[in-house]
């Protein structure tokens, strides 16, 4: 066991750490993931910094060198991070790309895909989204309804995503959509690469409860997409979608990362308040922020432990998604406490001195909490994956039970 | 004992409930928060129907009902979200008590009163402020009265009207006014309370609904238990929430020696039921729950506004703690006699 | 509304205070339900102090004269039980008989097994338990696989029961048993009152995790029972469980009654301690102890509701259950904190001082959690009878969803 | 970074598992609830192997190893109940710092001691002080070591020794002593949180293999998400723990700095973690939950007392938060450099 970087990591660390001064003015800054003020739109900004930060070298350091990563190790991301994380940059704009379309790419991906899609991809010249869910299939993924066609002229693609992040913003995205409406439910599906741009594609931002518009519904009308952008085999697009969704699940999470407002944040935003509250207040907070930053540590630490098990080559596994449960209630009872911090200002979105952090936490929560499956979704699969839990639905027949009789 | 309301205040609610469904709704929380105006059915309707001056009494030009009917009228008006608060109105009620004068211009809707929290000078957030023509504050002992500049802020919740007061002019309408100022704020909770009880009435019910429709994995998501015992733990919250308003109601006409417990009890229960139950609906939801088109973060935003107003849940829960102590303690040194003051 | 007494109950008040006065040392006290100090033996105590309440007409008030109740009217029992709640007189020894087994008898007794039984079961002359859990059906009640075949000589009963309250001190118990194993499960069920001096019951008390020995099996090994000791019809023993299950829930929380320490009792503990805390320890335990009684007064009066609903002539539905949940969480979070109210001494089962009350009932709450149905088949019934919610177990048959495919 | 144990680690905790399920056992928590006597596999054993003085310097003839390896063995320990604590060990080992003699006593089994909580002229209930031989407590800033009168509490958990202790002879070994006796403490926390996860991670375990068997309704319980979702929630939490244990453990020898918002935040996870699982276990198991004969009530006995001892959940959640604001206003401020003492 060892925290310490080795003299290349900390080499590498004060590099880093220099750059990030040097640059400090030209790079957008934050105090959380998924956390932008309301009415405001920072995407140009945002973009120009992962392109800055791509160019530097610092993201996308273990992808393969031939695509434009560095080809470097999890241990130099890690410190990376750790030096972005300090210098409160903001998160990379791209994060769909990055977590979850850019691994799909590089695991099914033809290798004319690779060189046209991941350096742009890496770079945020090119924003990304995952075309999964669709208004009749959320947790239940693989029902979904959107058809490919195979005609001469490439597949016709028909149907309707919803909840599509980043999707008014991206170039590209991965469509998992039915080739094979006879097949059992997971084996009739194929992913692909949908230019956004094709004819075909609507995108209708929707506003959600935060105010914001990051999630989208998208409508595909008979969108031509040629065979050269399937991703995978035909009808074997559920077992791409679970290189998507295993990605997702790290990075949405499952690394240790926080999700909201970041709890050196919060730590702050105490420090400057308590002094403020009378000694009642004082005790009962002392022992909520507590709680919170216990809970934000056992999810980094358990971050820690998975980063070291996939360094070792270990792919992230099931238990990743425990990660996203806790830091999701981090992130929410983080909200809450900041907010309660403001004392009589905490029933307004925005405090007298500005602070709109913890009212804009709140209300994106409930969004972050859907991103990789819902509680619910994520508890079955520990259950059942990882504990060995028998199924939920009744697989087993149960035996006939009458309503009007059961106790 | 008979702990439950009769066939007229039934029929009162069910008047109510028809009234607001028609009069009021989230559609108008949701406009507001993108324009400025006064939330439906508003106060000069409020005072036409005679519902913010129920407890005002008849001399004063009100209905000189009791404060039950109120909580009646204002779960319904919880519902739908109306505004401004019955609360507000059950509170100037108590505050202005004996005087007929400014009563009967309050019931005839000649003048829109709110109650400002904190300093006259510069107040906290106060609510329904946007919409009051004339505020009460409590300065020292005295109860003023008088006009004043208000500074909206940023809502989360539009429909309460919250402002930044301050008075511009005033006079004093009572001195050692500090046990009206007590009792009208436990009042004001009370009614405050019901709406919440309404609000989150209606949003198990629209979680119900859902749970009862919606399909994934090939089963309605209300057979799952992670979905139906959410549920089900959320209806008995609002069921026991219920109970201890309607108590609370009844105290402050029957017993108000219970008023502050019952009050401070109503009103803490409500803070945790109402937000619980609204961050269950909008996972329930789902993706729909998190969309600006939907109703439900109109509940949630009342719940997370609600929850602080009048005191927030840990003030509350001490007052219960504390006046349990207290009495416990008066009935060991024999002070109370026989009857013991708080039924705990 | 109206929570004030009549004339006629203000009378009936005052007298049943006099008399506790007057006979107050000749009765037994506790300060909560199932709570009784380890080690001691007070059954007999007990019964007496339900003889005496019984001879002065406190117990049964609301029963048929005929059969040696009170034939009065709820609303005068509930000013008897405030006056024995107020006077701290223990609860009832034959609480299973006057909570379960005599509503059942009552309701589908012979007119001679009522003139039997009734009268001392009030009188605690006999105490009755319920026969109806089995090692393999707890929850699933009507699996039970204990037999009753007819003979000319009666029934003979074949089986074990398991987690029966009082078995040991009583002389009768109302028995579920199989009489028809070819039926579906809940229609091949019947009621039986068994006297347990009967040859052939066995009963053996199991140690609990509190030290008490409450809880029994009962093992029946050819009994012969009496086809006029049938409680209903052949086969029809399911409904007559149905009652006997109604009133558990009526008895065990539903109407607002306090499991576990009372609630007075914890103020009255807190009250003591909280000045020998310091400022910080006393914020938190306020705030604790705030919560705790706000549930308990919400259950309380929703219990009152429920009393006046029954005396207008409505049954106990479904939605009793609902007290009960709350009722176990209150009886939880008051002993938890009666415990931690002892500061360095709730590290131990007894303080210095010789409070035992709050760890005992600490070690009792999760048995009283399994009396008249666990969390979860409560909230089974109030989602899928009061809410409307679809049946728990795939009766609508699932789509196949093998599980290594699913999300 | 590399977060995870060593190979030889892994070995070695291995052996220490073969060992505590040989040697300790729930058979002997639930027999001293009954009669007196020494917990399994007891002091001279614990001493004998090397276990107790895992931490002590080999030239003090202890093994000279990490709190980590303690930590190791002590979660191995808990998973069985076994006794005298682990923690009391190691915070004897911390106490007794280079005094090799006395270290030397305790290494070979020549005495056995344990640490008085509270004042040494009347203490508060202390672990181990049942079986101990010699006392160490603070007096003022003196560290005294000496013999004592022991009377015994009634035990929730027999296994832990408690005692109220009465030092009867004692000598100063130590002047100026609280910072060692502060450390010793956050030391002895982390080990007891290894304990406690060892046997929560037991008490999940055993909820899961009954859920995966236990029938009804016509299906295994484990498949109601009632049951799945909380045995999960107890899992994530019990793995969450280890994290918090190894990151303490390796902080008390490789981060110092680190060490009390580490111990702290262990401490008072494991505290919540141990008793939920203990609680989900009994309620999962049902009926058979509650008896004396099932092991659950032993682990929910151990929970109950564990998590109170060295300080409750809410002495180390303040910790956690003042450390952490601490080291945050410092930050600001400048005074650690570049390197931050907490990683929050």
């Amino acid at each position: 066991m060892d925290f310490d970087d080795t003299p290349d990591q900390a080499r590498l660390r004060d590099a880093v750490r220099q750059f990030l001064v040097d640059h400090d003015s030209e790079l957008a800054h934050g105090d959380g993931a998924y956390l932008e003020e309301p009415g405001t739109d920072r995407v140009e900004g945002l973009r120009r910094t992962q392109a800055i930060l791509f160019d530097a070298g610092l993201i996308g350091l273990t992808w393969p060198k031939d695509y434009g990563g560095g080809g470097g190790t999890n241990a130099q991301q890690a410190v990376v991070n750790e030096e972005l994380h300090r210098a409160r940059v903001a998160g990379p704009i791209g994060h769909v790309g990055l977590g979850m379309c850019g691994p799909t790419v590089l695991g099914h991906g033809s290798e004319d895909q690779k060189q046209r899609y991941i350096r742009r991809l890496l770079r945020a010249d090119d924003l990304w989204c995952q075309l999964f869910s669709e208004p009749g299939s959320g947790s239940d993924l693989a029902a979904l309804r959107t058809k490919a066609v195979r005609h001469d002229d490439g597949w016709h693609i028909q149907g309707q995503k919803v909840w599509t992040t980043l999707a008014q913003h991206s170039r590209y995205g991965i469509l998992l959509a039915r080739t094979n409406p006879e097949a059992q439910k997971h084996r009739g599906l194929t992913m692909f690469v949908v230019d956004m741009e094709s004819p075909g594609v609507t995108v209708r931002p929707l506003r959600q409860m935060n105010g914001h518009q990051s999630f989208n519904e998208v409508f595909l009308d008979d969108v031509v997409i040629d065979d050269s952008e399937r991703l995978g085999d035909v009808d074997d697009g559920w077992r791409v979608a679970l290189t998507t969704l295993m990605s997702e699940r790290m990075a949405v999470g499952g690394g240790g990362g926080e999700l909201g407002v970041r709890s050196d944040a919060l730590v702050a935003h105490a420090a400057s308040r308590l002094p403020q509250l009378s000694d009642d207040r004082r005790r009962l907070t002392i022992e909520a922020l507590g709680r919170v930053l216990v809970e934000s540590l056992a999810a980094r630490y358990t971050g820690y432990r998975l980063q070291t098990s996939v360094e070792r080559g270990g792919r992230p596994g099931p238990e990743a998604s425990a990660g996203k449960l806790t830091a999701v209630r981090v992130a929410h009872a983080t909200a809450d406490l900041g907010q309660r911090l403001l004392g009589d200002e905490a029933v307004l979105a925005r405090s007298v001195e500005g602070d709109w952090r913890w009212a804009t936490s709140q209300a994106s929560t409930p969004g972050i909490a859907l991103a990789g499956g819902a509680d619910e979704i994520l508890r079955n699969i520990l259950g059942e994956r990882v504990l060995g839990l028998p199924p939920d639905s009744a697989r087993v027949a149960p035996r006939p039970t009458p309503p009007s009789e059961s106790r | 004992m008979n702990f439950d309301i009769d066939e007229e205040q039934r029929n009162f609610a069910e008047h109510a409930r028809d009234f607001f469904s028609e009069q009021a709704g989230p559609g108008t929380a949701r406009r507001l928060l993108d324009e400025a105006g006064d939330p439906a059915p508003g106060p000069r309707v409020l005072a036409e129907l005679g519902f913010s001056s129920l407890t005002i009494p008849e001399i004063a030009g009100g209905v000189g009902a009791e404060l039950l009917n109120m909580a009646l009228v204002a779960e319904q008006a919880g519902r739908q979200l109306a505004g401004p608060s019955l609360a507000t109105a059950a509170r100037v009620a108590v505050l202005l008590e004996g005087d007929e004068g400014r009563l009967r211009d309050v019931s005839e809707g000649r003048t829109v009163i709110a109650v400002v929290d904190g300093s006259p000078a510069g107040s906290s957030p106060s609510m329904d402020a946007l919409s009051a023509t004339h505020f009460l504050a409590l300065d020292g002992e005295d109860l003023l009265l008088g006009e004043g500049r208000v500074s909206p802020g940023e809502p989360i919740d539009a429909t309460r009207g919250l402002g930044f007061v301050e008075l511009t002019s005033s006079e004093v309408v009572c001195r050692d006014a500090r046990e009206r100022w007590e009792r009208a704020r436990q009042v004001a909770c009370v009614v405050l309370a019901a709406e919440g009880l309404g609000a989150a009435d209606r949003v198990v019910e629209l979680g119900i609904e859902h749970a009862r429709s919606r399909e994934t994995f090939g089963r309605p998501i209300g057979a799952y238990q992670a979905v139906k015992h959410r549920l089900v733990d959320d209806w008995v919250a609002v069921n026991q929430l219920r109970s201890l308003v309607w108590w609370a109601a009844w105290a402050a006409d029957h017993a108000p020696e219970q008023l502050p417990l019952a009050a401070s009890a109503a009103k803490a229960y409500c803070a945790t039921t109402f937000e619980t139950a609204c961050e269950t609906l909008i996972h329930v939801l789902g993706g729909i729950g998190f969309t600006w088109e939907h109703d439900a973060h109109l509940y949630w935003r009342r719940a997370k506004v609600d929850r602080l107003l009048l005191g927030d849940e840990s003030e509350h829960l001490a007052a219960v703690a504390l006046q349990s102590i207290s009495a416990a303690t008066r009935a060991v040194s024999g002070e109370t006699g026989t009857t013991e003051v708080v039924p705990v």
